[in-house]
């Protein structure tokens, strides 16, 4: 199958667009290139691209804090992505919002916000947009574990279910907000359960394996086109580095618990599915090449990029300021 | 020209730009049934889907209005009660106010918040707020606040139609004022300019919202007494016009600044502090600021009715100035 | 059974003084005597009667906006609260607080508050604090179908549920929010269906019906009190009259619907049961004449009761104020 | 004497309340694993009763502190980063603050809310504000930011002492900053009491937080150049000590307001307003405000560093104020 066969090849390259890209950018941050904390997401390229790859670049999709592989499995290209992160002028940002706000919005994202919860009314309002403009886009919208904590997902669920949304709620959860294991703060073991008290449904699913992560969305994404509304998705999924790169390491979890889920490598899990079906070594190896060449050409274009002009510090706080901004 | 209601022209206004703009939509807490007397009449014109009734979710639904701007729409949002702001503040400051800053200029986020200050209601702690003085200290959003009729329409056209997220304040006080309006014309004024109510040459009243007709009463008054005050109503808070403020002063050397905010952190403080930093020179006596006191607003309406400026209180503080800088 | 003849009769009681209770004040808004407007309950009697009755007076109750009949429910004089609606010194609140905060602490009272949804994490850390204080004491939180839709709703249920607090989330469901069918704003026909997104009991019970009221409730009191944990208890009701007396008649619902509810009133509901019951007519007469007399008692001390010092307005804004409280 | 680190000496307050009065607890996100640094050891004395970890619902999160000081207890509450104050808002204004008045003083809310300024540390525009000004206008609360180890622990007990719900803004510029302090001795400040911290002749320089020890090293300066320059630490925002304020420049006679919050609506704003309004004629030149200008936060480091005070930028306003008056 030869749709299914390039499907499938593109899911990889973004799963290891993903991994070499952070893995990348922590080696810059080490080398103090990069300013600050990343929070990384090795572990959970499944669930990203698995969730991502339903949807076209007109769709959109609301990304959280810990969001550098969400605008890379919804296709945006790196170098303006690791520009970002170094702060360039050329980043999708200007250099103004950093790691934790790595939007490209020419590929449908929103916006990625770092105060947690807060990008749920932001999706359910791009869909409401969506649907009174009847361009049948959808919206994904990413959050955590420890986000469904918050208000803001009772008050999204709420209003999307009752006009029928065009929105896929997905709740990657890694186990952990920060270091609080989920199973002392969600009073339920499946989020997804929730999904009963908004009536839509809910979906459980593993995030490691990128097919059925796939598989899920692809049922939601097709009822949310027809009109039928909102869904909740839940893929159990981990992170294996710190909450984020750059802070103290600290001994919430066990060795053996990262080792565990170390062994259910999404992108380990997927090569093996790819070779069982058929995928040649030297497609596989074109695959990991290019990816390695496109991140290296990240890496030496926002190395090579010039910072903003400091005048830009005052850029953007209005489309229209009106009157000259006042100095200090 | 007929006589309009100030209700009735914040719904004029609202009709008028979804008339012109298919974008314009309507969010709010009992719109339909028009309960606060600005939406009559809109259900039957534009229908339910652009005039629309939300759950009581107030920082969902800022969200919300904030993604449906993201993607093209132009969301006027009732919050009713100012108060209601509060559990909405999230959505307000991070998101409405910060997105397109943070994404460099990718976004933004055209929004209208507007609320009703209901204070010198009898309506208690809880309703009687007067928080846009809460806000100014934070960029990216612009802050308007009407004083009759006429400049509320205008005025809430003009917000509709800007690029950035307005809170737009509406005082009680005004509801059952009425003015004639021209009805051949469109009448907008431009955010971010200053009024001149009414000329003076010995002192500069600068007064806000429901301020202004007890300011230019208490010129009235003053007037009798020898005493030429010019009265300036800001219009916008944010953007605040400091120029048509300083000019005025820099004539008169005197100010007073009147503000139903309370005393500490108010606009009133902002721009004293502003003239005094600025044209200190210009300044024949201390400037002087009439506000409500530091308290929370009491149910009983013998303790409630004292604590706002008042004609009589604005007039005191004239002739205070005054007769701390007798011409020598 | 004389003990639960006398139960019978405290439930009747307390039923008929909220009725009576609140027929007087809006007799006294409509002479004049009392200011502002009126959020009244008649139809939902049972609801908070059968829900208050299982609870001490060191049991902790905290209310809404619609909340005359609460403290009432929970026992508390009517001669204070009374005086509170009239604003005067001796009212519960010394005239501060008025109809929507009718509170009366000494009967385990915690405050009714005006903005929708605030109660509840109120009343989650009252049920904390018992619980670390291992008193046994459990804490009731009334709310809305309109405040089900609040981010703290959801917030409040998920902590509750995480410590297993001593809380009992009431809703009373009286199918609107002002003007808002809750079937157009809220996601589920039940929401007690939402206790299993928490992991908690969920119950739905007739609100008109008191026993029945009483029944569920006693159930999740000693639920508990066991210290098992939280309960979300739905409860069907109705208001008879307006959202607020006071202010204008609006039609959202047809007479039809009104009467129909009316029919069910629980107060004639539970007369007939009483009848049947075996409680003779003198009995119950003699109950309604001393409720009777207790509300024209409570008439007439507030009316006999004086305003608040002026000079109180400045009280209570904090416990120590360090300083003096500049004056405007 | 020990040498105590910043977030040490925060530790140890909490930890010698904590001992003093069993009432006094700690709830926050992260606090067990000690992740922001102030709650190293605190779980392992005082267990996990009274240090709770808390889910990600900082609106709800207010609300359960403020019930359960309702109830009898004493709260301490780590908010970590001041931005997400935001979604607690609601919880903060119109329960913490305004309880007390509402219900009469039947109620008190003694709380303490921690959290922390995250600026000039690369976070970005969602994590880098310095709200404090926000909340200056809402009685009921206190404001408290401390400017050096010492002040913090000392003033850290003091709000925990105090009955009134507290706001204690930590200034992430001082986290690495070290003291000795008595070992033997319990320190305490009185809420409301500015500091003079240091003594000066020609010019006040009143400043906040982490800018005290900028306006400090400044005055050093300047004391080359023959300035004598008076700082006055306010330490309490709110109540603000205007007092030791008019006292100092009605001898120094120049005023200069330092505040790393945003120029509008700033402390500074309102300190130089209440000097203007009070003793106009003891100024000899225009009073200055040293803050941050009005925009939001890049995260690229080269364009953050510059904006907010600096002790070159405080040097220059005294320069120009004294320029403005040379000594006739
Ligand atoms: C409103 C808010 N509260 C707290 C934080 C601090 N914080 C940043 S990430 C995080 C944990 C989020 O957990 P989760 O939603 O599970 O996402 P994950 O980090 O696991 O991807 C916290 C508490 C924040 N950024 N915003
Ligand atoms: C946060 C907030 N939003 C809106 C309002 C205005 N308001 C007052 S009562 C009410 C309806 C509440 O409905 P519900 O919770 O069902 O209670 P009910 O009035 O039916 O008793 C609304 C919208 C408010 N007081 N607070
Ligand atoms: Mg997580
Ligand atoms: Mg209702």
């Amino acid at each position: 199958m030869a749709l299914s066969n390039s499907l499938h090849a593109e899911m990889y390259r973004r799963m290891l667009r993903i991994r070499l890209f952070e893995e990348a950018a922590v080696e810059l941050l080490q080398r103090g290139e990069i300013a600050g904390a990343l929070h990384t997401t090795p572990g959970q390229e499944a669930t990203i691209v698995g969730a991502c790859i339903p949807l076209s670049d007109q769709d959109y999709m609301v990304g959280t804090h810990r969001s550098h592989g969400h605008p890379i499995g919804k296709n945006a290209g790196l170098k303006r992505l690791m520009a970002e992160l170094l702060g360039r002028v050329t980043g999708v940002n200007r250099g103004k919002g950093g790691s934790m706000h790595l939007a490209d919005f020419s590929v449908g994202s929103l916006g990625e916000t770092s105060i947690v919860g807060s990008g749920l009314p932001v999706a359910t309002g791009a869909a409401l947009g969506s649907k009174m403009q009847k361009n049948g886009r959808v919206t994904l919208c990413f959050f955590g574990d420890g986000a469904s904590s918050e208000g803001t997902f009772h008050e999204s669920l709420n209003m999307a279910s009752i006009w029928k949304l065009p929105v896929i709620y997905f709740c990657e959860n890694n186990g952990y907000a920060i270091s609080t294991p989920a199973s002392q703060t969600v009073s339920v073991k499946d989020i997804a359960i929730r999904a009963a008290g908004y009536d839509m449904p809910g979906h459980v699913v593993d995030g490691q394996d990128v097919l059925a992560v796939h598989a899920v969305m692809t049922e939601a994404v097709e009822r949310a086109r027809r009109g039928e509304g909102p869904s909740l998705i839940e893929a159990k999924t981990y992170r294996y580095d710190e909450h984020a790169m750059g802070l103290p390491p600290s001994n919430y979890r066990t060795a053996e618990e990262i080792e565990r889920w170390r062994q259910r490598d999404p992108i380990k899990l997927f090569k093996a599915v790819l070779s069982e079906g058929g995928m040649n070594a030297s497609e596989i190896d074109a695959i990991e090449a290019a990816v390695k060449t496109d991140v290296a050409e990240a890496v030496k274009f926002g190395l090579e990029s010039p910072l903003a002009d400091v005048a830009e510090t005052y850029d953007h706080v209005f489309v229209d300021p009106i009157l000259p901004l006042q100095s200090a | 020209m007929a006589r309009v209601n100030y209700l009735a022209a914040l719904r004029d206004a609202m009709a008028e730009e979804m008339r012109r703009d298919p974008r314009v939509f309507l969010m709010g807490e009992d719109l339909r049934a028009n309960l606060y007397g600005s939406s009559g009449g809109l259900l039957d014109e534009f229908g339910p889907e652009r005039v629309i009734d939300v759950p009581l979710a107030e920082n969902g639904v800022v969200g919300v209005a904030a993604g449906a701007a993201m993607v093209g729409m132009r969301p006027v949002l009732d919050i009713t009660i100012s108060a209601f702001l509060y559990p909405a503040t999230d959505q307000i400051i991070s998101i409405a106010a910060k997105s397109r800053y943070i994404y460099g200029g990718q976004t933004s986020v055209p929004i209208v918040i507007r609320s009703s200050m209901f204070y010198n209601a009898g309506a208690a702690a809880q309703h009687s707020d007067r928080p846009y003085s809460m806000f100014m200290s934070t960029p990216g959003l612009k802050i308007v606040a009407p004083s009759d009729v006429y400049d509320a329409k205008a005025l809430l056209k003009a917000s509709i139609r800007d690029e950035d997220p307005v809170l737009f304040f509406e005082d009680f006080n005004l509801w059952g004022t009425a003015a004639r309006l021209p009805d051949d014309e469109e009448i907008i004024l431009p955010l971010g300019k200053a009024a001149i109510k009414r000329e003076g040459a010995d002192v500069t009243v600068f007064a806000i919202a429901g301020s202004v007709s007890l300011a230019l009463a208490a010129a009235k008054i003053l007037e009798g007494e020898g005493v030429s005050v010019e009265v300036i109503d800001p219009r916008t808070i944010k953007p605040l016009d400091v120029e048509t403020v300083l000019t005025s002063v820099r004539k008169t050397g005197r100010f007073v600044a009147v503000d139903p905010a309370n005393r500490t952190g108010s606009v009133a403080s902002e721009i004293v502090a502003t003239v005094s930093e600025r044209i200190f020179t210009s300044l024949k006596a201390a400037p002087l600021r009439v506000c409500t006191p530091d308290t929370h607003i009491p149910f009983a309406a013998h303790m409630e009715k004292g604590l706002y400026p008042s004609t009589e209180s604005i007039a005191a503080a004239v002739r205070k100035v005054m007769a701390a800088s007798k011409p020598q």
